[in-house]
Parts: structure tokens; C-alpha cells; sequence
């Protein structure tokens, strides 16, 4: 493995934990530095005002749920166009024609999610 | 400094480097201090009032004391709440807007890192974020914290895909998928030109990864009251914020060098200003865009949202994609 | 497959949107609502109970405060049944400062549903423009009245104070042409905002039969193609003296609404246009009245147009200085019992829009 | 760091002449501790952000304290529309019996360090409504109130003039480390 | 290389952690979150390997889309907190036990066969634009169309399975 | 085409960056009313003649007072013993001005009264006389009609 590499991968790793180092720094300090007066009412569910009704976890209907699954399946597709991307130009027509056919075969999708109406809010 | 990435590290050097990024976080910290302020001052004049004026000089201070302010505010999980998670919540939302940082290069010298895709990594890492909202939204046990994070993931789920096909037509152009390169890539001409319709798809996308009108569905005040955050206080809450701001700096980067040349100055004669100089100024542009927008547009629904991601920005990022490829092998092939 | 649970949100009486104390229990499943049961009286002070107690003249406060953002028209409405009560004539240069005062405070508090609605749908500075035209009428109404919302202006026989000396009406009529540019600004940033098309054009849409049938009045009723104004249906004051048109839309949705209340600043601004024009030059503005207002024992039911509707006021007086029984026919409560079959289906950014739209002032709907 | 109050008001302005000599040295013996809870305070009075919690007619002025005219901005004063993020709840309006239980619980549910200004002669005493019979007489009777407003409704300038007078408490009790008595003031 | 070991059991124990909580847990969002951990444990893997446009996806689709639709599953299936942990009769317990067990054998017997370390022979890490060559000139060119034609009828197998439910709602709606 | 109308929106926006803003500078200078608005009112303790009118005119009775016997034997009527406005109510609706027969109490256009606690609110004769600033000018409002416009 080059340093540039390793080096690179470790920088990332400095990243995350400086990134994970903050906020718990912070709270930390935060921690030291604020009021603590809790009581029960305080930790109530804020709703408006009101008391609420429930809890707010129950089996809650997401519309969307067909868009995540078209989503799970583009995001997959549309990687597969990156490496493509990046040498197209040095492959030729055929590599062209090759990710025409795949983003037609990607289109069709599309286009049948948008005449099936799965791509419509209702 | 991307130099010393090439070759074996000395310690000495490591600390040189963890220094810089300790550097680069509080300058991102001053930076998104002062971004709030001036949101609050751009948005002010917007609407023919001063904005905050009175706590130091020009109200310079304003931010500083909201800092403060939060800082020292209670901030207690609820009752209700899911505790682990609740606590979480604001690190794994901020972290990633952080982390992102490591793969932009702010100039051709000066990069933390130097991998292949960074490009991929950025959009890949950011896109963790929205798991802390979702988190955050779930763990809080409120109805109005959940719908919001229901609308974050839902907004995830349709604007990467464009992102992702909009810079695709970057890649195409430069080659490669490290933002060093496709800076590079641009000395010719800035890429906003030859992927205007790109930029535009991008810019759209971009602005509803960020949450930031008019596609700030996920705290939208008028309707869930704080969004995903309703149930966060204090320090907590401006993590969250936080890490929202630093997102912004991030996307604004990357929009610079995607389309705009990162450090390249506009025309060689302006050479002798350093790059990095060109970068922040167009990094600041591209995170100030957002408070203009946020001053004129309303926002939209939910089901416009998604239905305007699927029906327009899809096709059209796929059809840019296609009109790109071809003409770049129509290109190639004549010359 | 799979089964969703329907949870119960309540929407208010804490929540931006719901313009005061208001609270709607919404049932909804996932961001749709299933079912809507609207809850009022966070804000029922007893007005009607209370007047009962005191003299036609201390009641005028109490009008100022049901609908807060138009007092004026609260106000009118209160002496103006008392005067018909009493078969009063009006000096004439008083019911001018009425009529002027009256649509002055139209525009202003069409003003505050304009912006509070596009902070409705999320829009931010459209609020702070329309609060700073308003501002200047308030201003002008601080010259006249001496108060910035809560008038108390009016007075039975005519109304407190003369115009001030130093141009008030001068300056109200630079305002009222400084206002046209104010409202193209208004229509160039909104009217014309796709976003703001796409978010109201065929939402919350009902038709004539309904909105008759739940006795809707001003904006909500004229968006379904009823060109009912009780300015023109049965004029009162000096209205037959103006050229205004009575804005009238048939698409019945939330775009018709908006565009309707757009138009009727228009015509807010004509009116007192003309007035200022024709304002006379001298005379009395207060009727000869004894010290003591004591209406003769009947009873009287007379309304008028307020912004948000047709506001009446009945009274049944015994002949002493209380009324024995006063009512208000409050428009906002009358348009709001249309709202949980508006919500219906519709998801809760639309529910927003729509409560927004039927413009309600909580101080009027409890009353 | 400029610790004074740019708004004019001082100790005899609050009608706290009546603290002892010996009371305020005392305390500014304790400088560390001093100094450090004036930089809370100077942040906590300089950062106030409201719950946007409108009742009645007040509601209307105090929309209007953050419109362009008056700009509520100015002093770091703007809304939040959930408590937890709020600092100052400013009841706006008349309380009636079947709100005062949910107005209490927003102040429950408010993080500390938190304000109440009572806006308004209806939120002070019940106002014109005094007489009524589902009508609270004063907020203070549900939730500790620091500043009163009177006026119906208070305009926005005496809606900035009563957050003024309330930064000011917030410093002078981090200044001598007592409470602001109500005096005969 | 040290350092490599070092890098690799601290990650190893991340997604071992990931699997852990995922197992143990009981409230089911957790599970979700556990596992988009151990997901991340894995791209930092494919990292370790060179394979960085492979960690890319894995942190992109895994992560990222898995993570959110698994998310939405949760949401519209029952999650309650106080769900009892499943209490199994004694031949379930035996058969689980003998399946793990088997399932234990088999990798036990892949691991001791496979050489624990083999060093990397690659240079530098494997780009994507060396998988692009790979991919679409040579051998992998079908392959490569058969995931598109797969993905399609994925796609539409996805849509025909969750559209299924739209007339039943309607009915549920009308009554 | 689509998009105009959001473009021609932040042309608006942007436009009314430069333009002179309308802010207040109140808290650093005097915010100046209106004559006629309503503030606190103003008592001159010798002019009242304590004919009541103005605690029964008020809708919510929040002025309390009462005479005594004019010290000086020689002259009738009588004086002020006390005279309290509780703010607390007063919802400065300007009718007991308006019935005051001798314009002993008036309007100042002063509105800085917000105080620490309710008690404070309560103002007395003293309190009431020493209100002198921003007295309004005109108070007898029908009485005396104007002509101009």
C-alpha cells in the first residue's frame, strides 16, 4: 500500500474522532456549566400544550416507503455509472453504447414506476 | 501539506497535521458562529430592518452570546424518550458534516487527504447525517419530532439519487472522481458552463440535503413547530444546529469545486491571489445562497417534493448524463 | 398487509400556525389526516355576558378586543346597531371618519392574514413587509384614535376625535397611493412565487352548495362564485357613495381565497380613495345625544362586512343604559365550522394552509 | 467584555437603592464566582429567545415587536416555537381557566434558566376581563412572573422596555447575587 | 503491520459490537441503528483492503439506503418497546441450537482452511477507474447488463409487490 | 416560463437590501407617539372636583377615590383624600378623560410603566401627579370641532 493511501485513511480516522470529540466535549462542558432541575413534569412529552394522547410510537404509515425501495435500487444503478464515468472516454463508443443500454434499461424503470403511479402521492 | 501525505509520516509531521485539523474545526466553528450572525443580519436587511445590532459592536457579539447562552441551558431528556438514542442523536447528525471536511482539498498543496473517490466519500458520509435526524426525530417520543424525521429520511431518499447523477457529469468531464483532479480539470473553463443544467440539479438537490428553504420540511416552524428537534434543549439542540451549519460550509466547498473551480481563480491574471482565498470566497457565496432563498421562497409540500425529484430532476439529470457522454465522444472522437 | 395505526396530534393551542388558541385534534395516519375535531374556548372571555353589565358606551372596548385586527369594524358594528336601535342620524363628516377608519383597518388586518399565511406555507419576509405597511396605518390610526390596535374609536352618535389638525389626511393619502406600489411588490414576491401557486392552487377546495349550507360569509363565501358583500347587499353608512367592486371567484380553493383577499385590499384602497376626496370640510361629527344613552326597548339585529365576514350584532334592549341581551353574530366562528371536512385527506402541511385561509381571530371565535 | 446595560436603566431605575453597602461588598468579594455568573448573565440576557405563544389581542404587538419597525432581533430576541428552546415565555393575552393548566405546562416544559414576562393587563390581572367568570385573574397565579406589562395591549416599544427592565434583573441578581424584590417601585 | 492489526481489531470489534446489540437488542430501531454500525464497521474493511470505491457503496447503499428503508419497514410494522421477548418451546431451542451449531462447524472449518494472512500483492488501491476498465470491456461486459436487466425486474417486482396493498387500502378507506 | 416568478422574487428580496431600513432606534432614543395615543394618565389633584364620573364610566373600575371636605372652611366642595389608578387593569380605553369635567386627569403619551410586580402597579394621587411629561394637548375631543382637514 502507498503512504498516500495509508496516510489519507489515517487523517479520515483523525476526522471521525475529532468529530466525535466535540459534541461530547462540549456536552461535557456544557454538563458542568448548566442548571440541573429536573422534575417530572418538565419531562413530559411536549405536544402543543396538551397532554398527548399516546405514544407516538406506533406503526406509523409511510407513504414514501415505495420511494425508499426505488431509491435502494437507483442508488445501486447510478454507482454502477462512476466507474464508467471516469474512463469512458478511453474505452470507446462501446462503452458508450454499453451504459446506453443500462441507463435505458434504468429509464425503463423509471418510467414504469411513473405509469404503475408509484411515483404519485395518493 | 498534500505532499507529506506521499511520503512516510514522522510524527512530528502527524502532530503539524492533527494541529491543522483542530485549526480547521474551530476556524469551521468561528465560521458558522458568524454565519448564523450574518443570516440573521442578511435576513434583517432583507426585510428593511437592521437585524442584531445591539450586543457588542454591530451586534458582532449576538452569536457569541447565543453560544454561551446554550451552553449554559438546562438540557434534560425526557421522560418518554428513547435515552441511548436521544443522547446520540446530535453526534451522529454532527459528525458527519465534520468528517466530510477530510476529502476537500482547499487548494492543490494543501489537502488532509488524498483518496481516489472523494467525491463519493463526501456524498456518502453526508448522507449519514440524516440517520442522526432520524435518530434524533425517533428517540425523542414526540408525534411533531417524528413526522420530521420521517420527512428527512423521505427527503434523503429522493434528492441524493439527482446529486449523485448531477456530479456524474462532473466525473464525466474531468475523469476522475478526487476533487483535487477535477479542480484541476477546470483550468480551461469553470464546469458550471458546459453542466449549467447539472449545477442547477445539483443546487437544488443540495439545498434539500441541507434542509434549507424552501425545502426545510424536516423543522418546518409553521407546521411540525421544531421538527425533528422539538424535544432537544441546550447544547443538544446546538449540535444539531451545529452540525447543520458546518453541512452548509461543506456543501457550499463542494458546489465551488465542483462547478466553480475550487481555488482556480476566475481568469489567470488574478493569479497572484492564493488559492485558498478564492475558494473560501466562493465557499462563502455558495453558504450564504441559502439566507437569500430563505428570505423570498415559501416552502414547498411534501408531495411536491418528492413527485418534483422523481418526475423532473430524475430525467433531467439522466438525460444530461446521456447529452454529456455524447458529446464528450463526438468530442473526443473528431480531435 | 400491512396495517398502520392511527395516532391522535394535537395541533395547538401551542403552535405557530394555529394564529392564537386554537387546537385541532387531528387523527392521522402517517402525515394524512383521517379525522379532524376542532377544540375552541381557549380563549371564551364571556364578552356577551359581560356587556349585559355595563353601558352601551363601556361596551365598545369589548368589541375592540373579539376581533382584534379589525376594531374598527367591531367597533362600527356595536353603535352602529345601537344607533339604529335609536333611529340616530349620523353627521355626515363622522360617518366619513368611519368609513375611512373602517377600510383602513380592512387593509391592515387583511395585512396580517397576508403575512401570517405566507409564514403559514414558509415563507418568511412576505410577514415582515406586510407588518410594516401595516405599521404605518397604525400609525395613522395612533394620530387619530390615539391607539395602535384597540380603538375604541367610535362613538354612539358618531366617533371620538376629529381629524387632526396637522394633514392626518394628507397623509392618508400618501399612504393610500404609496400602497399600490407596496401591493405590486406583494404580488411580484407572492402572486407570482410558483411555489406559492403549487402549494395553494386546488387545495381545500369546497363549492357553493356547501359553503351556503355552512353559512360562510366574506372571502370564504365569494371564493365559491357568491357575490355576497353586505356593503353592497344591504348597504349601511355611506357605502352606497363609493365606486368598489365586490371581488368574486368560483374555484372555491385556497388560491381564490388568497387572490380574493389581494383584490379586496384593492378595493379597500379605492374606497378610501374616494373618501378622502369627498371628505367634507367642516361639520359636526358627533350627533346630539343625552348624557346618558338609554335605546328604546326593542330589539335590533343589524350587520356589517368585516374582513372576515358578515358580523352581526343583535340586542335586546329593556330600555336602561345595559342591554338586557347583546349577541354577536362572529364570522371567524360561523367559517370555522367548515374546517374538520375541509381537513379531511389532506395531509398537515394542507391543513396549515387551509386553517390559514378561512382567516380566523381566535378572540373572535370565543368571543 | 461590556457588561453594562446600554439601556439606560441602573440600580435606582430598578429601585434597588435599598440593597446595604455591606451586602454588595460582600459579594463582589466573591469575584471569580462574580465574574463568571455576569458572563452567564450577559449571555442569558443577551440572547433571549421567546416561545412564540400568542394568546390574544398582545399577540398581535408582539408580532409586531419583531416586525420591521421595532425589530425584536436587535437585542437577540427572537421566537422559537418549541418551549424546550425557549427561554422567556412572554403571556401575551388573556388567560382563561381552560388554558391555564396547558400554559403551566409549557412552562413546565421550558429548559432552565427560564422568564416570564406577563404582557398586557390581561395577563397581569385579568384586565377588562377581570369580571369574567372563566378568566384568570393574573398569570402569577400559575407561573412565577418576572416582569409586568401593563397596557391593552402594551405597544411594541413598552414590549421592549419590559424585556429591557427583565435583562436588567438578569444582571443585577448576577451582579449581587440576590433576587430582585418587588419594591414599592 | 502492526498498526494494520491494530486498525483491524479495533473495527472488527465495531462490527462485532453492531451484531452484538443487533441480536441482544429488543426494541427494533435499535437493531436498525446496531446494524448500520456494523455496516460501517465493514466499508472501514473494504477501506483496510485498498477497495475504497467499493467502501464508498458500501457506506452509500448500505449505510445510507438500507439503513433508511429498514427505517421505514420499522416504522410501518409494530416496534413497541415492551414486545416480550419471544419465549420458544424446548424443540425449537434444540433445533436452533443444532443449527448454530452446524452453522458454527461450517465456518470453523472455512476459517482454519483459509490462510489467515495473506499479503496484499497490490501496490497502489484499486481505483474505480481500473473497475471501470474491468467492467465494461472484457469479460464482465454481460455481467454487467444482467445487473442492469436484474435491477429492472427487482424494481419491478418491488413495485408489483407494494402496489398490491393500494386496492385493499381504498376498500379499508371506503368502509 | 417556470421559475420567473421565483427569480423575480429575489429580485424583491434583494432590491430591498439597499434600501433605508425602518427600524426604531428606540431603547437609544425616546420613541416618540402621537399626540393623542394613549398612555398614563395624568391627574392635577386641585382640579378634581371628585364628582365620580370617571370611576363609573370606567369599564373596568380600576379607579379608586375619594373626597373629603375642602380644608379650607370658606370654599365648597371637596378634595381629593386619594385617588388610585391600578394598572393592573386599566386598559387605557380613555373614557375617564373624555367624562372628566375639568380635565383634571389627561393623557400622556408615556408607556414605560413595566415594573417587577403587581403591587407596583397600583399608582397613586403622588405617583399620578408627578406624570407630567408628554401631556397630551388636546383633551376635550367633540367639544371643540375642527374645521381644517
Amino acid at each position: 500500500m502507498p503512504e498516500v493511501y495509508v496516510n489519507s485513511l489515517l487523517f479520515i480516522a483523525v476526522f471521525v474522532v475529532v468529530a466525535l470529540g466535540l459534541p461530547i466535549v462540549a456536552f461535557g462542558l456544557s454538563r458542568l456549566l448548566r442548571p440541573h432541575h429536573f422534575y417530572r413534569e418538565k419531562g413530559e412529552t411536549y405536544e402543543s400544550g396538551t397532554e398527548p394522547f399516546g405514544t407516538s410510537w406506533v406503526r406509523f404509515k409511510v407513504k414514501y416507503y415505495m420511494f425508499a425501495l426505488l431509491f435502494v435500487l437507483f442508488d445501486v444503478e447510478t454507482l454502477f455509472l462512476y466507474p464508467w464515468a471516469v474512463v469512458f472516454d478511453r474505452l470507446g463508443l462501446f462503452a458508450v453504447i454499453e451504459m446506453f443500454v443500462f441507463l435505458f434499461l434504468l429509464a425503463l424503470g423509471l418510467l414504469y414506476a411513473w405509469r404503475k403511479k408509484v411515483l404519485e402521492w395518493n | 501539506m498534500r505532499d507529506w501525505l506521499y511520503e512516510p509520516l514522522s510524527a512530528e509531521r502527524f502532530g503539524w497535521m492533527v494541529l491543522s485539523i483542530l485549526i480547521l474545526l474551530g476556524v469551521l466553528l468561528f465560521l458558522v458562529t458568524y454565519a448564523i450572525y450574518v443570516q440573521r443580519k442578511l435576513l434583517g436587511w432583507m426585510q428593511s430592518r437592521v437585524g442584531p445590532n445591539r450586543v457588542g459592536p454591530y451586534g458582532l457579539l449576538q452569536t457569541i452570546a447565543d453560544v454561551l447562552k446554550l451552553l449554559t441551558k438546562e438540557s434534560f431528556v425526557p421522560t418518554h424518550a428513547d435515552r441511548p438514542l436521544y443522547l446520540l442523536a446530535p453526534i451522529v447528525a454532527f459528525a458527519p458534516a465534520f468528517v466530510v471536511f477530510a476529502v476537500i482539498p482547499l487548494t492543490d498543496r494543501i489537502a488532509f487527504t488524498d483518496i481516489g473517490i472523494g467525491l463519493l466519500f463526501y456524498i456518502g458520509v453526508a448522507s449519514l447525517s440524516t440517520l442522526g435526524v432520524i435518530m434524533g426525530g425517533w428517540a425523542s417520543n414526540n408525534k411533531w419530532s417524528l413526522i420530521g424525521a420521517m420527512r428527512a429520511a423521505a427527503m434523503m431518499i429522493s434528492y441524493e439519487i439527482p446529486l449523485v447523477l448531477a456530479a456524474l457529469g462532473v466525473v464525466m468531464l474531468a475523469g476522475s472522481i478526487n476533487l483535487v483532479d477535477i479542480v484541476e480539470a477546470q483550468r480551461g473553463v469553470w464546469n458550471v458552463v458546459p453542466q449549467f443544467v447539472g449545477f442547477v440539479i445539483f443546487l437544488i438537490a443540495a439545498l434539500a440535503e441541507l434542509n434549507r428553504t424552501p425545502f426545510d420540511l424536516t423543522e418546518a416552524e409553521s407546521e411540525l413547530i421544531a421538527g425533528y428537534q422539538v424535544e432537544y434543549s441546550g447544547f443538544r439542540f446546538a449540535i444539531f444546529m451545529l452540525g447543520e451549519y458546518v453541512y452548509l460550509f461543506a456543501m457550499g466547498a463542494l458546489i465551488a469545486i465542483l462547478y466553480f473551480g475550487g481555488w482556480l481563480p476566475p481568469h489567470p491574471a488574478l493569479d497572484f491571489i492564493p488559492g485558498i482565498v478564492w475558494l473560501v470566497v466562493k465557499t462563502l457565496f455558495f453558504a450564504y445562497l441559502p439566507f437569500w432563498l430563505q428570505a423570498t421562497f415559501p416552502r414547498v409540500r411534501i408531495d411536491q417534493l418528492m413527485t418534483f425529484s422523481w418526475k423532473v430532476l430524475m430525467p433531467l439529470a439522466l438525460v444530461n448524463i446521456a447529452f454529456t457522454s455524447l458529446v464528450k465522444t463526438i468530442a473526443g472522437g473528431v480531435s | 398487509m400491512i396495517r398502520t395505526e392511527e395516532m391522535l396530534l394535537n395541533v395547538g393551542p401551542q403552535h405557530p400556525s394555529t394564529h392564537g388558541v386554537f387546537r385541532v385534534i387531528v387523527k392521522i395516519d402517517g402525515e394524512t389526516i383521517v379525522e379532524a375535531t376542532p377544540v375552541i374556548g381557549y380563549l371564551h372571555r364571556g364578552t356577551e355576558k359581560l356587556a349585559e353589565d355595563l353601558t352601551y358606551t363601556q361596551i365598545i372596548p369589548y368589541t375592540d378586543r373579539m376581533d382584534y385586527l379589525s376594531a374598527m369594524i367591531g367597533n362600527y358594528a356595536l353603535v352602529h346597531a345601537v344607533e339604529t336601535l335609536m333611529g340616530l342620524e349620523i353627521p355626515e363628516r363622522a360617518e366619513y371618519l368611519r368609513v375611512i377608519a373602517m377600510e383602513l383597518n380592512r387593509i391592515a388586518s387583511h395585512l396580517v392574514w397576508f403575512g401570517t399565511y405566507l409564514l403559514d406555507i414558509g415563507a418568511l419576509t412576505p410577514f415582515l413587509y406586510a407588518f410594516r405597511e401595516r405599521e404605518k396605518i397604525l400609525r395613522l390610526f395612533a394620530e387619530l384614535s390615539g391607539a395602535r390596535l384597540t380603538y375604541s374609536y367610535m362613538r354612539i352618535g358618531g366617533v371620538k376625535w376629529d381629524v387632526p389638525d396637522d394633514g392626518w389626511l394628507g397623509r392618508v393619502r400618501r399612504f393610500i397611493d404609496d400602497f399600490k406600489g407596496a401591493l405590486e411588490e406583494f404580488h411580484t414576491l407572492v402572486t407570482g412565487n410558483e411555489i406559492v401557486q403549487a402549494r395553494l392552487k386546488g387545495v381545500g377546495k369546497y363549492d357553493q352548495e356547501t359553503a351556503i349550507a355552512y353559512g360562510l360569509t366574506g372571502v370564504n363565501l365569494r371564493s365559491t362564485g357568491v357575490a355576497y358583500d353586505v356593503r353592497k347587499a344591504k348597504p349601511y353608512s355611506i357605502y352606497d357613495r363609493f365606486d368598489f367592486e365586490v371581488p368574486v371567484r368560483t374555484e372555491g380553493d385556497l388560491w381564490a381565497r388568497y387572490l380574493l383577499r389581494m383584490a379586496e385590499l384593492e378595493q379597500s384602497r379605492r374606497i378610501v380613495e374616494q373618501a378622502v376626496a369627498q371628505f367634507p370640510s367642516g361639520g359636526e361629527i358627533m350627533a346630539k345625544l343625552p348624557k346618558l344613552i338609554r335605546p328604546p326597548a326593542g330589539e335590533v339585529y343589524t350587520s356589517v362586512e368585516s374582513p372576515r365576514g358578515e358580523l352581526g350584532v343583535y340586542i335586546l334592549s329593556e330600555g336602561k343604559p345595559q342591554p338586557y341581551r347583546i349577541h354577536f353574530r362572529r364570522p371567524s366562528f360561523v367559517n370555522l365550522q367548515l374546517l374538520p371536512k375541509l381537513l379531511v385527506g389532506e395531509n398537515i402541511a394542507n391543513m396549515i394552509a387551509i386553517l390559514g385561509s378561512i382567516d380566523i381571530v381566535l378572540g373572535e371565535v370565543d368571543a | 467584555m461590556e457588561l453594562t446595560d446600554r439601556s439606560g436603566l441602573d440600580w435606582a431605575d430598578l429601585g434597588l437603592e435599598a440593597v446595604g453597602r455591606a451586602e454588595r461588598e460582600a459579594v463582589e468579594r466573591n469575584v471569580l464566582f462574580s465574574t463568571f455568573e455576569q458572563i452567564k448573565a450577559w449571555a442569558r440576557s443577551n440572547s433571549m429567545w421567546p416561545l412564540s405563544f400568542g394568546l390574544a389581542c398582545c399577540a398581535i404587538e408582539m408580532m409586531a415587536t419583531s416586525s420591521s419597525h421595532y425589530d425584536a432581533d436587535r437585542f437577540g430576541v427572537f421566537f422559537r416555537a418549541s418551549p424546550r428552546q425557549a427561554d422567556v415565555m412572554i403571556v401575551s393575552g388573556t388567560v382563561t381557566k381552560k388554558m391555564a393548566p396547558l400554559l403551566r405546562r409549557l412552562y413546565d416544559q421550558m429548559a432552565e434558566p427560564r422568564w416570564v414576562i406577563a404582557m398586557g393587563s390581561c395577563a397581569t390581572a385579568g384586565g377588562p376581563y377581570v369580571r369574567a367568570y372563566s378568566v384568570v385573574k393574573g398569570v402569577d397565579q400559575i407561573v412565577p412572573v418576572d416582569v409586568y406589562i401593563p397596557g391593552c395591549p402594551p405597544s411594541p416599544v413598552a414590549l421592549i422596555y419590559g424585556i429591557h427592565k427583565l435583562q436588567a434583573k438578569i444582571r443585577y441578581e448576577a451582579r449581587t447575587g440576590k433576587r430582585v424584590m418587588p419594591s414599592g417601585h | 503491520m502492526a498498526a494494520n492489526l491494530v486498525v483491524f481489531l479495533i473495527v472488527a470489534a465495531f462490527v462485532l459490537i453492531g451484531g452484538m446489540v443487533m441480536l441482544t437488542e429488543t426494541r427494533v430501531l435499535h437493531m436498525a441503528f446496531a446494524v448500520a454500525l456494523s455496516f460501517l464497521g465493514i466499508a472501514a474493511f473494504f477501506f483496510l483492503l485498498g477497495a475504497e470505491f467499493l467502501g464508498v457503496m458500501q457506506v452509500i447503499v448500505y449505510t445510507g439506503a438500507v439503513t433508511t428503508l429498514a427505517v421505514f419497514g420499522i416504522m410501518l410494522t409494530k416496534h413497541d418497546a415492551e414486545d416480550p421477548p419471544a419465549n420458544p418451546n424446548r424443540w425449537h431451542r434444540l433445533l436452533s441450537l443444532f443449527v448454530s451449531a452446524a452453522l458454527f462447524a461450517i465456518f470453523f472449518y472455512a476459517l482454519i482452511r483459509t490462510p489467515l494472512y495473506t499479503p496484499v500483492e497490490r501496490e497502489t488501491p484499486i481505483s474505480a477507474a481500473e473497475i471501470g476498465a474491468h467492467l465494461f470491456s472484457g469479460q464482465y461486459v454481460l455481467a454487467f447488463e444482467l445487473i442492469g436487466v436484474l435491477l429492472l425486474a427487482a424494481l419491478i417486482g418491488s413495485v408489483v409487490l407494494a402496489k398490491e396493498d393500494a386496492p385493499d387500502r381504498a376498500k379499508e378507506d371506503r368502509r | 416560463m417556470y421559475g420567473t416568478g421565483l427569480l423575480k422574487g429575489l429580485g424583491v428580496t434583494f432590491k430591498e437590501m439597499f434600501k433605508p431600513k425602518v427600524t426604531t432606534k428606540y431603547p437609544d432614543e425616546p420613541f416618540e407617539f402621537p399626540n393623542r395615543v394613549r398612555g398614563i394618565q395624568k391627574l392635577y389633584p386641585d382640579k378634581c372636583i371628585v364628582c365620580n364620573q370617571c370611576a363609573i364610566i370606567c369599564p373596568t373600575q380600576c379607579i379608586t377615590l375619594k373626597g373629603k371636605p375642602h380644608p379650607d372652611p370658606e370654599k365648597k366642595g371637596k378634595v381629593l383624600e386619594y385617588f388610585d389608578i391600578n394598572f393592573e387593569i386599566c386598559i387605557l380605553c380613555d373614557f375617564c378623560t373624555e367624562v372628566c369635567p375639568t380635565e383634571a386627569i389627561v393623557m400622556t403619551t408615556n408607556f414605560e410603566l413595566a415594573t417587577y410586580s403587581r403591587d407596583a402597579l397600583n399608582k397613586d394621587m403622588q405617583w399620578l401627579d408627578a406624570n407630567d411629561t408628554n401631556v397630551r394637548e388636546l383633551n376635550l375631543p367633540w367639544r371643540q370641532t375642527s374645521s381644517s382637514s
